[in-house]
């Protein structure tokens, strides 16, 4: 689904992703992991081409390096962005409108508006409000909602869990279960353990700029070394 | 980048890691030391130099006028960097403080002349203030409520409203002739009568100073670092115990005050105020010389008045064309140079501090022919362009550069094209270069864009 | 021997540059082909006109007179704006008074506002237009002659000459043919007007059959286009109705309609105004000689150099005091003393394409005198009380 | 009386229908984009020129659709090779942009038109009184007018309410680069609208033109008045602008066909003044001359009361 | 001694829903008080109806002991009760130093004077460096706080909420987006600051909130139903079906 070679980006001068290179097959959850300001969301935003990449991204074969992010996203990527960037003066529905890639819903989409309000309801009841009156938490699945509503297929959900109550964190990792069940490849940025390897087929750790682990979640409980060393455990 | 070594020091309570002093006391001395107004005292006394020395460089009558001018404008474009720059206003109805602090100083001198008044003349700029003042409370209340495009929006309902006014209310505005008085009718000062514009000029460049002090100074109390606050996030404000809109009505008033005082002066100056003093041309005027000289700067303003001033004054009389000009100026700053013309000095700061000028130097050394070729040629070929478009027979001669040139034969269109086109295509070849030298001057990663 | 130098201080940018420029292309002509080719004054020394912007803003032209002063310039004209000229008139008095060495004299050729030389006249400042009360006067005559008008609309500007234009109006019809009624007096803001047919509306339900305006410019043309296509069947006497675009662009439909008031005959013209304007259209053909008084004033200035042999602004002040001129475009002009006022014949002329000889904006149209009165306002009361410097 | 109320009634909305097709373009940028484009009467301007050079060759008709066109193409420019290098640096950035670019391009129009009145007038087709009542005509070419801007209205309201393009641009303000990362293409959609609001502008210029008059000053004229619009019928409402327009279109013509003044009020209420008093000004007040400056009484007392506007969903 | 904080039937709706139905809640001075319940239940909007950024539909507070309820948010403040904002609220192109002043500015009584000038005043600028050297940000002290990292910053924003030496601090998740060392660090910076003083605070991070707090109340669909001691809190069955879910609630998570 998702290759990508050797991945460099740059912030000015200061080199942030050094060499980062990694895979994500059709349907698979892929975690990265890493501290805090290890190039995580970087890494998103590079393949998304908001921050210029160096090195080569390949979509089903394509190469995608260089493209602008719209046109990324209409080749099928998806990126939930952390901090809740939501559009604060549209209400709810605009926000999931603004989701779509066309302005009327085609026939072959994954998902719908109302399955969007059935798998959280809190959305529903604040359809009309406008979201920057939602709750942190709400706006954080809001968030998550409106780039399933581009129907992508591969998203990128860079911190879900971030300021979710315990309920909703497991809310979150069904739904994410519930994506790539519909075939949707997931690559998962995550900073806390639990759901990452609850749910992902593989995980890949960063370190400074590039990656330091690969491998299954049993290799990863195995590799106590790398959980000291480039994790908080 | 620094998260990490925030969870450490956050732990850290007033460590004394530099010794017998606390870090905190360092932090705390430094602080007060570089806001120490001591600090600045140098720059003072070299402004008080160089106003008292400029009539002397510039003696004609017209130098002095245009000096006066200037001093006015800087004072006004001053007060108006309180809203915009300092509070974060966007007024489109400044003048009216200026022209009603204006108009008023008239009929007082008015006063003094026919109705013996007592009041020495160097009194009358702040008599101008306190009407602005005056003015500013009541519209103020209203107006400051919110900010943003409201407060824009209202100012520019007052301003319209109060321009109309003074076309409406001849008495007090006195129609389209305006008000004049006589300056020389007061007690006279130290033996001065304000006969000579040299004596008007040493009075203005007094107040100019005295008033540009005290804005400075104002930008340093409680108020109006409030008010910064306020323009950066007003709700957080009144959290902090700050009331947003009581904040934005003291720098609103404040601003009243001092436009109200360059009213003075310009009624002292020029002896007379009409409707043009109140309307939105000099509101949008003042803007302009906030922003075009640098709103984040306390110097700016004052920077804007003067190229400004001069560019009404002294360039309009050298070509019909300079409203375009301007234009292209205003345009081209905003493009390039959006923190304004001392944004543009400013910038160069790092380089200098790191004594990396010379690079800059060299970089721009070859620049500069391109340039002035290239500005060289488009003036030319907007000058003969606008002499060949007036249908004046037999009078095909454009005077530029003190030049005289026949726009009626070929030569001079090639000539100048081929400056424009050939100091234009060098610039795009040097832009590189210079974006690159100017990064490693100030050392800065990504400073080019 | 110098060229004697003369401030030309009037807007050469912006919104009014078109009325500037052409003054200054007048005035140039004028110092060319009235002085500067018959020799000179005082023995060979020239006009020299010194085109100084203001803007129309009473504070550039501030400055342009101390930029006028600093250059040693003792003559300054300027017309556009009774503003303006009130602010000049204002500053040359107080200059004089506090720099008696270095005096300046004030010719203004365009500025009508009467207070100019009624309760603001100063001994330094000079008219030659006729002022607003002078031409109202003849324009009054002209409408009391025509015994089919019973009811008049006066609207203007809201602005010092506009009121001035409606209170001279109702005062003089009111004297001249009290059976007339003011069926509307009215001011609208000025250049603020986008669109005049509520006036227009206004005026023809009022069933005028005569409008007297004092509006100039886009103002003029405004209204004026907007009672004629509202229907209104009545001619409209104007102040400045002609020239600067304006002629043209009334066109056909102006016809017989628009009447200016004016000094200057322009058709028919003498054979030497006739000379004069060729000349000038040769050289500028986009421009007319719209304002007569222009040629006026250069001409009186240099015989009053002549007369006074010297430059010395007082000597020249009071040789033109009293003077008395016979101009290119026939008639006299006599410098009243008492105000210092131009006395001159002023004529009703009405738009139109016959008779034609000398026409406005080359669209065929111009203006044909109908009427005239012989120097107009000769006895007309002022209120000027002059302070008189020593010769 | 019924005739005066009749045609003031006409006039409104003929004054009325021209602020909205001015509005209406720049409802499109202001409400939508933020920008405070005080060029957008000189895009008016323009219009009118361009129609008016265009005229003098091939007739009034087709300039109707040229010249809108180019002064959208002009607008699409401005925004690519100009204000959007502006954008980043803030609002009161492209206020003076554009209040820079205003500047220009009236100094641009009188280089290369001159600073006199053109002589651009309505064709011959539509050179005719539509109807007589009560002596008075009513030109054709008014109700051309009329049709021309319901027009606009109907057009655009429907545009607006089938697409996204108001909800992506009003999104994009704020967060471009989410807005993007969701598939918008949003530099294009930018200069989409603004040339749309510029080609609007350009249209009630052709339009004004001959009506109105073509010179240099046209813009300055209009100058604030359509921020007043925009404001009273409240931010990113289209309707609203309507509505307002409408509003003070009739606001501006009552005021001028009713003579109404503070000397008639104290007759009747029997009070004198001193006619030499300094405030005589105020007791001779009238209602035509203040009608010029009766919208920003109101865009005054609707920013104090009222701060969202008449229709407005957001606050200012 | 009266509660520092009392609220008597408080409700709020937005339109036709009501978000806040009918709190009664006392604290006493002196307690740190945890909000804790699901997301989207109203604690952040009860912190706003408190510190008077909206206004009540129904009910009473009471700020020791005087009513507050009509008040401003800047007149609650100046009552001594200070708080901080879920979604980080700082004053983004002012310095470091200058946000902490700012918040120290009317509770050390400058008030809007226009006659002194903030760095001749020794004890103020003292104080907020002490604040800096407290949060951690003392070396960053000369940059924006807009350049500041989002760590950094939730901790600037902690420190404006303390810096005025309320008397009762309010805290909207303040560890959310730091890392687990992080947390740590602002626990204890909490806990110190909070001596003696009145603490409400809300927090999802269970390890913070039952490390700091002495009660909990548990806010679910804008309604109290439990306030009590962290063990009691823990204990409720009804909690756990609401809020804690199958998370081990004495561990927190990602432990
Ligand atoms: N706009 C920017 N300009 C300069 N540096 C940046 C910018 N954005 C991020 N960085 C730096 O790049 C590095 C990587 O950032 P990134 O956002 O990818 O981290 P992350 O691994 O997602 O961490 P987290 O989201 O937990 O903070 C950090 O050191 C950060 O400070
Ligand atoms: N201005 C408003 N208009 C309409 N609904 C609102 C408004 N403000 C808040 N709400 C709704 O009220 C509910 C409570 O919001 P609040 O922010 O208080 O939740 P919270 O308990 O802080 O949740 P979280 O833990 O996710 O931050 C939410 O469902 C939110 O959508
Ligand atoms: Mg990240
Ligand atoms: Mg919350």
């Amino acid at each position: 689904m998702l290759q990508v070679t050797d991945l460099h980006a740059y912030y000015g001068k200061s080199h942030i992703l050094r060499g980062v290179s990694f895979d994500v097959g059709e349907g698979e959850i892929v975690s990265l992991l890493g501290r805090n300001g290890v190039g995580r969301s970087t890494t998103c935003k590079a393949i998304m081409g908001e921050v210029p990449p160096v090195g080569s991204i390949r979509l089903r074969g394509q190469e995608i390096a260089g493209l602008k992010p719209h046109q990324v996203a209409h080749l099928g990527i998806g990126y939930v962005p952390e901090n809740r960037d939501i559009f604060p003066t549209l209400t709810v529905r605009q926000n999931l409108i603004l989701g779509m890639k066309s302005a009327k819903p085609k026939p072959g989409d994954r998902w719908s508006m109302d399955d969007m309000f059935e798998l959280f309801s809190n959305l529903k009841e604040r359809a009309d409000v406008v979201a920057g009156a939602l709750s942190g938490g709400e706006q954080q699945m809001l968030t998550m909602c409106r780039t399933l509503m581009g129907d992508p297929d591969l998203v990128m959900v860079d911190e879900p869990t971030e300021g979710l109550s315990p309920l909703m964190v497991e809310k979150v990792a069904v739904l994410l279960e519930e994506i790539a069940r519909r075939g949707i490849s997931i690559l998962l940025v995550e900073q806390k353990l639990t759901i990452a390897l609850k749910i992902s087929q593989r995980l890949l750790v960063m370190g400074h700029g590039h990656l330091v682990f690969e491998g299954t979640p049993a290799a990863f409980a195995a590799d106590d070394q790398v959980r000291r060393e480039w994790l908080e455990v | 980048m620094s998260a990490t070594e925030t969870g450490s020091a956050a732990t850290g309570k007033s460590g004394d890691r530099t010794g017998a002093e606390p870090a905190w006391k360092r932090v705390a001395d430094d602080q007060m030391r570089r806001g120490a107004f001591r600090r600045t005292l140098p720059v003072w006394g070299a402004a008080f130099v160089v106003l008292m020395i400029m009539p002397l460089l510039f003696s004609s009558a017209v130098g002095v006028t245009i000096m006066n001018q200037m001093g006015i404008s800087i004072v006004f474009a001053l007060s108006y960097n309180m809203l915009l720059g300092q509070g974060g206003m966007l007024s489109f109805g400044h003048a009216v403080y200026f022209g009603l602090g204006g108009f008023l100083s008239v009929h007082v001198m008015n006063y003094v002349e026919y109705d013996g008044w007592w009041l020495p003349l160097p009194l009358l700029p702040f008599v101008g203030g306190l009407f602005g003042l005056a003015f500013a409370v009541p519209i103020g209340s209203f107006s400051t409520r919110r900010a943003g495009t409201v407060f824009a929006m209202i100012s520019l309902g007052v301003g319209e409203l109060v321009a109309a006014c003074s076309i409406i209310f001849v008495a007090f505005f006195g129609g389209e002739e305006g008000v004049s008085g006589d300056r020389t009718m007061g007690p006279p000062v130290f033996g001065s009568e304000f006969l000579s514009e040299v004596e008007v000029y040493y009075l203005i460049a007094g107040i100019v100073l005295v008033a540009a002090l005290f804005m400075y100074l104002f930008s340093r109390t409680p108020a109006g670092r409030m008010a910064n606050a306020v323009r950066d996030n007003e709700e957080r404000a009144e959290f902090v115990g700050y009331s947003q809109r009581y904040v934005r009505f003291v720098s609103f008033c404040a601003s009243g005050f001092f436009a109200g005082m360059a009213g003075g002066l310009f009624a002292i100056n020029y002896e007379i105020l009409t409707e043009e003093n109140l309307n939105l041309v000099t509101s949008g005027w003042v803007l302009l010389m906030a922003f075009i000289g640098g709103v984040g700067f306390f110097v700016g303003p004052i920077v804007g008045a003067i190229v400004l001033t001069l560019l009404q004054t002294v360039l309009s009389n050298h070509t019909e064309l300079w409203q375009l000009y301007v234009g292209i100026l205003f345009v081209l700053t905003v493009m390039y140079a959006p923190r304004g013309l001392t944004g543009l000095v400013a910038m160069h700061g790092p380089a200098l501090r790191t004594g990396r000028l010379g690079i800059l130097a060299r970089a721009y050394g070859a620049a500069v022919v391109p340039l002035l070729a290239f500005l060289a040629g488009v003036v030319l070929l907007l000058e003969m362009g606008n002499v060949a478009n007036q249908s004046v027979v037999g009078e095909s001669e454009a005077h530029v550069f003190g030049l005289t040139l026949d726009v009626s034969t070929v030569a001079p269109w090639l000539v100048a094209l081929a400056l424009a086109a050939g100091g234009g295509y060098a610039l795009v070849r040097l832009a590189p270069r210079l974006r690159d030298a100017f990064a490693r001057a100030t050392g800065q990663a990504g400073a080019a864009s | 021997a110098d060229p004697i130098k003369i401030a030309f201080i009037d807007p050469l940018s912006g919104p009014f540059a078109t009325t500037g420029e052409s003054g200054l292309r007048s005035f140039e002509f004028a110092a060319e082909t009235l002085v500067n080719q018959k020799g000179g004054v005082l023995d060979g020394r020239m006009f020299e006109i010194v085109p100084l912007d203001n803007q129309i803003s009473p504070k550039e032209s501030l400055i342009q007179l101390k930029r006028a002063i600093s250059d040693g310039i003792n003559y300054v004209v300027q017309g556009n704006s009774s503003g303006v000229a009130n602010a000049l008139t204002d500053a040359i008095e107080k200059h004089n008074k506090r720099n008696p060495d270095q005096r300046v004299l004030f010719l203004n050729y365009s500025a009508v506002d009467p207070a100019l030389t009624n309760e603001k006249c100063n001994f330094w400042h000079f008219r030659f237009d006729a002022n607003a009360d002078i031409k109202m006067d003849a324009l009054t005559d002209a409408i009391a002659e025509n015994q089919d008008i019973k009811k008049v609309y006066i609207i203007g500007q809201d602005y010092s000459f506009g009121k001035a234009v409606a209170d001279a109006a109702v005062k003089m019809l009111g004297e001249k043919r009290p059976d007339i009624e003011i069926v509307g007096n009215e001011l609208h803001p000025i250049g603020k007007v986008k669109d005049f047919t509520p006036y227009a509306t206004k005026i023809k339900a009022s069933g005028a059959q005569a409008v007297i305006t004092g509006n100039w410019g886009a103002d003029m043309v405004g209204l004026g286009k907007a009672i004629i296509e509202a229907g209104v069947d009545a001619p409209i006497y104007t102040y400045y109705g002609a020239h600067d675009g304006i002629t043209a662009t009334f066109g056909e439909l102006g016809e017989g309609i628009i009447r200016s008031v004016r000094e200057g005959s322009l058709n028919p013209p003498t054979p030497e105004f006739k000379a004069l304007n060729d000349g000038f259209k040769a050289k500028y053909p986009d421009n007319d000689i719209n304002q007569p008084r222009i040629f006026n004033t250069v001409a009186m200035l240099a015989m009053a150099i002549e007369k006074a042999g010297t430059t010395d602004p007082v000597k020249v002040a009071y040789a033109l005091e009293g003077m008395e001129y016979d101009t290119i475009m026939g008639g006299k002009v006599w410098m009243r003393p008492s105000d210092h006022q131009a006395i001159q014949d002023v004529h009703i002329s009405v738009h139109t394409n016959k008779d034609i000889v000398v026409d406005a904006d080359n669209s065929g149209y111009g203006l044909k005198d109908e009427k005239t009165v012989t120097m107009a306002g000769k006895d007309s009361p002022t209120s000027c009380e002059m302070e008189r410097p020593d010769a | 009386m019924v005739e005066l109320v009749i045609f003031s009634l006409l006039n409104g909305l003929v004054t009325g229908l021209l602020l909205f097709m001015l509005s209406s373009g720049l409802t499109l940028i202001f409400s939508m984009m933020g920008v405070l484009n005080f060029a957008h009467a000189s895009f008016y301007m323009l219009g009118a020129y361009f129609a008016y050079t265009i005229s003098t060759y091939v007739g009034f008709w087709p300039g109707l659709i040229v010249a809108p066109l180019l002064v959208g193409l002009a607008g699409a420019l401005v925004e690519r090779y100009g204000l959007r290098h502006v954008h980043r640096h803030g609002h009161v950035a492209e206020l003076i942009f554009t209040f820079g670019l205003a500047f220009l391009i009236e100094e641009i129009v009188q280089f290369f038109w001159g600073k006199a009145t053109k002589d651009y007038s309505a064709p011959e087709l539509l050179q005719f009184p539509l109807f007589t009542l009560y002596g008075q005509n009513f030109p054709a070419y008014k109700a051309f007018m009329i049709l021309i801007s319901v027009g606009i209205f109907i057009g655009l309201f429907t545009v607006l309410s089938r697409t996204r393009v108001g909800l992506i641009i009003q999104a994009a303000i704020t967060h471009p680069h989410t807005v993007s990362n969701l598939g918008h293409n949003v530099p294009l959609v930018f200069m989409g609208v603004f040339g749309v609001g510029s080609a609007l502008a350009g249209l009630a210029g052709v339009i004004a033109g001959p009506a109105l008059g073509t010179f240099p000053g046209m813009a300055f004229v209009l100058g604030s008045i359509v921020f007043v619009v925009i404001v009273v019928g409240g931010l990113g409402s289209l309707p609203g602008a309507f509505v307002a327009s409408l509003l003070i279109g009739w606001l501006q013509t009552f005021a001028i066909a009713l003579d109404w003044s503070v000397s008639d009020l104290l007759d009747i209420l029997g009070i004198s003044f001193d006619s030499e008093h300094v405030l005589r000004d105020l007791w001779t007040l009238s209602l035509p001359q203040v009608a010029p400056i009766l919208p920003y009484i109101l865009l005054v007392l609707i920013l104090i009361f009222r701060p969202r506007g008449l229709m407005g969903k957001r606050e200012t | 001694m009266t509660a520092a904080l009392q609220m008597q039937g408080v409700r709020k709706s937005f339109g036709p829903t009501e978000i806040i139905r009918g709190i009664d809640l006392e604290i006493p001075t002196g307690e740190r008080h945890a909000i804790i319940g699901p997301n989207g239940a109203g604690k952040s909007t009860l912190f706003h109806l408190i510190s008077g950024k909206y206004s009540k539909t129904a009910g009473r507070i009471l700020l020791n002991g005087t009513e507050v309820t009509e008040l401003q948010p800047y007149q609650i403040n100046r009552m001594g009760l200070s708080r901080s904002f879920q979604i980080t609220n700082i004053f983004p192109r002012l310095s470091v130093f200058e946000n902490v002043r700012c918040g120290l500015l009317w509770s050390m009584g400058y008030r809007n004077s226009f006659w002194r000038l903030v760095d001749t005043e020794r004890a103020l600028n003292e104080r907020a460096a002490q604040i800096l050297d407290e949060i951690g940000l003392l070396e960053r002290c000369d940059l924006p706080a807009g350049v500041l990292a989002y760590a950094e910053q939730r901790a600037l924003e902690i420190g404006i909420t303390i810096a005025g030496g309320a008397e009762v601090i309010m805290l909207d998740e303040p560890t959310a987006g730091m890392s687990h060392s992080e947390t740590e660090g602002v626990v204890e910076l909490i806990r110190r600051v909070t001596q003696g003083r009145t603490l409400v605070m809300v927090e999802h991070d269970m390890g913070v909130v039952f490390n700091l707090a002495d009660r909990i109340s548990v806010l679910v669909y804008g309604e109290i139903i439990a306030t009590g001691t962290p063990e009691e809190v823990r204990a409720s069955k009804a909690v756990q079906e609401a809020y804690l879910g199958a998370v081990d609630a004495g561990e927190g998570e990602a432990h």
